[in-house]
């Protein structure tokens, strides 16, 4: 099998892994199972796979309150992400830090993050040191559109681009910052359209498109390792769920998330794959069955899990 | 009488004085038609219109400056943060332009502005959504700071809040929205600085604010079957701070606990020791005792957070020892 | 005399008065008579001379830590702000602000700022207040090329633009951030090309020609009047002095200070008034000495006003 | 010993942790050839060139962002505030992100990094460039707070604090930078968490730390004049705090006055005098004392500033009260 064949497999592999894990949370956040807040990246796959396979395993990102699908897509261990979710101490961060705050050095994550806008000056920094090391490394920071108009997220632009920092700013667009629309929120339609004021190439891509959102990020990952400074990415998504669960989304039409159902990233990557004899039925029942499995024993292993003792608060608040 | 939630008497108060000023507006992130992430703005926008209650971009400095430029313009907004926490973004335009501004000026403008925004842990969401910030504020000449504990005060306060011509932070409990409680019918604004005494006692003050209030309660119903009596006040505001009743009190009970949700360590428990220690350790018999979290971020997992945030049981635990 | 003839005149004795305003001030300062620091705003005085020649008394304007050129172009009252900056009781702060933060609510100055970008989500929200109450009256907001990269000022370019307010952001772009040269700090040469970003005009002037500026933010001010939105201006000019009075500009050349002197906006326009026999050399003159008189007055009027007591210090925290 | 004053000691530790080690690397505004604000960097950019002495543009959550980030990718980044009251634009870099990184990620990414800041009045910088903010960073689990009132102090403890492998709030008194000491050839780093005892005595302890310290050396020899003798104490940290060297203290002299030139009301000395209250209340003689700046912005005129900023007159007059 060809390495782009390989990589298409993967991709479409890493899609799945999210929709399943979430839609596992949905469940299990609907059951009471899980505590605090879930914010479910349903939906937007096509993002965070195609972005992420444009990555190599030393290189970072910087997620956002919706990070599942982030940490997914960049190596996340299913088992230890479910732990932390479910506040188990075998969880990322020992049930320290749930879902908004799942981290995974080794993976170069360096973390989701609850602040909205929080994750742009730390995307900068971590392209500062690559930079000052003189690697050839990359750093992602995902960003959401309501993220976009946030102070920080513009000090970022403004540092990576003045610097020449090898980051690379992904938007996902998904129409809303919690109720507000994009409309409300920004008198701009694409987002894209801030990255000349930084001057730096602002692209506007078809978020559910998982081939589109990873050759246009391939492009600027390749231009940001080459010394060529920072991009903007503009991928036009739709998240499914509301907000966080338990949003019953009274803000917008039912109609409008009809259509954006229909261009399911999933489905219409599967049905390439199978067309263009990448894989056949067989193998993608397959490949699905593995992931399932995973799933699994991802559960299990939360299930199983202890709970973290009380005394353990106090560790870990100094290095 | 009516018997009301905390939520719907913020509510209340905050389409009364609509009614009442024109001068009023709402913005904030989904405060609009989505009623605010907490539900606390509800109806306000069918009632008033998006010129009203706005919804804002997730700029929380932009919030906190146009609240402030607007004041300074002539209206009265009342804004919030989602969650206290966002201060971090947004603390330049409240702590150096809003609160500094009629004194700058020499007096000569004035920033009549509101911000709420709910505190405290308990919902599980973890380190940046859990905080308790008041003791910040309280350090800063020019603020307010306002932490009801109860409906009619959350009410009655935030009345006075929206009247009042200087920069208040309104500290609302997110586990406090759904508490009910009596408002009653003709209640009017509560003036600031008048600490309620909740619960008269002869051998312990405890003194809290906010959520802690119920704990102090439910720990000197626990206490009283110990044979301890023990008083309860409820500062309600922290800026300005009513000294007096708290002296008042402990010049009568002779030892004083402080009890708030926020981290121990400088929080606003500190300032009160600290002022006994200075006014009154004459009349003290027993160490004064502060209840407080532990130094720590506030953890995810409930038995942490359950374990970080403090309840009566740390209440009564202090109060123990200092009667042993 | 036609109106624009007098508006002519005025925009210069605006210029002139800031002139001879600054200049004493730094002579003050040499001489140890002022405490504290003092930003000058020697050569860029046809910014807020032209700026806000196109506003009405009742509109407002935010400042900067550099505001003496914009509170007198407002009609900030020489004495006030002289007996201010020298900490008298009778200045426009009782003392209190000193030289970063006079305000004067009469005349729409909401006050100059010590914070680099403080006063863009201010100016946001005296906007929102005109548009709220149905006036047609305007902001302006004052900010340098160093303020253009701080994550409030592009809050509020997004928040005036979401909410098609009625500000125009006049940007100084004098080329420097203190020591630092623009080509440092951001990764674009032209500020304007930041507006698009927010679906604004982006307009570029040169700062230095009083009737440029005036024509640019007098139409930004129309538009804006009507209900069209913000509009950003960047004015192109040079400060002559040092970031602060003491500053010894070792980071850049004399030849660069040199070339801008030469582009001295008073002379500039003074010819053109001559030219144009819109003032004789006597008018000029007398008009000069006027403004010598009236800062003379000022200055006297400082140095025989009295301290403030040590005891004020208590007014004023609480309205 | 080599005389230098306290901005010398600082650059000094910056410029020998950067010979040693070569993760080291500043970044700020106008800290590369201008040097610094207040000339602390100086020298350090043509040694080490823009790679290593950056400036940066206008962006403060940027410039902290950005050394969180590079920490939690291995470099050990000391970033500089120009003014710590800039840190309302930034603190939530710094509080939710920085400092809470290590705990809410289970201990496995860790934030080594500084934030250099000048604090403190007395330059006639009016309420915006003026503030005294350390107990805002106190109550901050995950961040160190350091105060250093020597050179050999501010050089000792910046060694420390770049070693550290957490986040670390250095603040520099902005009229010390002229100060002039000893600083001993073979000084190495100075651990967090001990206290000085600069001057010992018998009947008062004060505690304080930075410029303060200074104040209470005076006052100590003022009240010497008089028959009181004076324990001084220099905190040097206030997160960690070394209490028990307070409380040894304490124990001798049974009197406390703590003084600092943040605004009194919910600063550092609230916490101090609590702990005290709490674990030393019995040996206590005398009321404990707090010296602070009043609950008002930092007016500008020099009458009013002086007005403003506390110093030895009022440690004398805190004792004194106490002991008459
Ligand atoms: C500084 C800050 N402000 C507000 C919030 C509350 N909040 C959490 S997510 C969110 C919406 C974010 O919208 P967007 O960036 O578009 O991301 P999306 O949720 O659509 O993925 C808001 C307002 C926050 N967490 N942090
Ligand atoms: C938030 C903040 N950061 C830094 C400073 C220190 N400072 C004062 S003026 C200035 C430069 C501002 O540059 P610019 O906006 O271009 O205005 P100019 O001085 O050139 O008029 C700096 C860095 C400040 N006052 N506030
Ligand atoms: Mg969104
Ligand atoms: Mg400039």
């Amino acid at each position: 099998m060809t390495k782009s064949k390989e990589k298409m497999i993967q991709m479409y592999m890493t899609m799945y892994r999210i929709r399943q894990f979430e839609s596992k949370l949905q469940e299990f956040f609907a059951d009471g199972k899980i505590p605090g807040f879930v914010h479910l990246y349903l939906g937007e796959e096509a993002v965070a796979s195609g972005t992420c396979a444009a990555l190599r395993k030393d290189d970072y990102i910087t997620s956002t309150h919706r990070g599942h699908g982030h940490v997914i897509a960049k190596g996340g261990d299913l088992k230890m992400m479910m732990a932390e979710i479910f506040g188990k101490s075998t969880g990322y961060c020992k049930g320290k830090g749930g879902s908004m705050h799942i981290a995974d050095a080794s993976l170069g994550i360096l973390g989701a993050n609850g602040i909205v806008g929080g994750g742009g000056p730390i995307a900068a920094g971590a392209g500062m040191a690559i930079q000052y090391r003189g690697e050839d490394g990359v750093v992602v920071c995902f960003f959401g559109d309501g993220a976009s108009n946030q102070g920080t997220t513009q000090e970022a632009l403004n540092l990576a681009s003045a610097w020449e920092l090898p980051v690379v700013f992904v938007n996902e667009n998904n129409g809303y910052g919690i109720s507000c629309p994009t409309s409300k929120s920004m008198a701009i339609t694409d987002i894209a359209d801030r990255a000349a004021g930084y001057d730096m190439p602002g692209v506007i891509v078809d978020g559910n498109d998982v081939i589109a959102v990873n050759e246009a990020v391939s492009a600027a990952v390749e231009r940001a390792r080459k010394g060529g400074g920072p991009s903007l990415i503009e991928c036009k998504t739709y998240r499914w769920r509301g907000h966080f669960e338990g949003d019953a989304c009274t803000y917008r039409e039912k109609s409008e998330l009809d259509e954006w159902v229909k261009k399911d990233p999933l489905p219409r990557f599967s049905k390439k794959l199978l067309d263009d004899g990448i894989l056949s039925k067989k193998e993608l029942e397959k490949l699905h069955a593995k992931i399932d499995t995973e799933l699994q024993e991802a559960i299990a292993f939360a299930e199983e899990s202890p709970l973290p003792e009380p005394a353990d608060i106090f560790e870990d608040v100094y290095a | 009488m009516a018997q009301k939630t905390y939520m719907q008497a913020i509510n209340d108060a905050l389409r009364e004085e609509m009614e009442r000023d024109s001068n009023v507006l709402i913005f904030g992130e989904d405060v609009g038609q989505f009623g605010g992430c907490f539900g606390v703005t509800k109806g306000l926008f069918e009632q008033f219109g998006e010129k009203r209650v706005r919804d804002t971009p997730i700029t929380e400095s932009a919030i906190i400056g146009a609240a402030t430029g607007a004041a300074a313009a002539g209206l009265r907004p009342v804004c919030e943060l989602m969650f206290v926490d966002f201060i971090g973004v947004s603390m330049d335009q409240l702590f150096n332009q809003a609160a500094k501004m009629h004194y700058m000026f020499g007096g000569k403008i004035s920033i009549p502005m509101v911000v709420r925004a709910p505190q405290g842990a308990g919902i599980g969401a973890a380190a940046q959504h859990s905080q308790s910030l008041e003791a910040w504020f309280m350090h800063i000449p020019g603020l307010k700071v306002v932490l009801p504990a109860t409906p009619a005060d959350a009410y009655g306060l935030l009345l006075t809040a929206i009247r009042d011509d200087n920069p208040v932070v309104f500290l609302e409990h997110k586990l406090l929205y759904g508490v009910e409680g009596e408002v009653p019918e003709d209640a009017g604004p509560i003036p600031f600085g008048q600490a309620n005494i909740c619960r008269e006692g002869t051998d312990v003050t405890i003194v809290a604010f906010s959520k802690m209030v119920y704990s102090a309660l439910e720990a000197a119903e626990t206490l009283a079957g110990k044979g301890i009596s023990v008083e309860v006040i409820d500062l309600r505001t922290v800026t300005p701070l009513d000294i007096d009743t708290i002296l008042n009190s402990v010049k009568k009970t002779h030892s004083l606990v402080v009890a708030h949700e926020a981290v121990k360590v400088a929080g606003v428990g500190a300032e009160i020791a600290a002022q006994v220690a200075e006014s009154a350790i004459d009349y003290l018999d027993a160490p004064i005792m502060r209840v407080g979290a532990p130094f720590t971020p506030v953890p995810f997992s409930p038995p942490l957070e359950e374990a970080f945030t403090p309840g009566a049981e740390e209440i009564v635990a202090a109060v123990l020892k200092i009667r042993s």
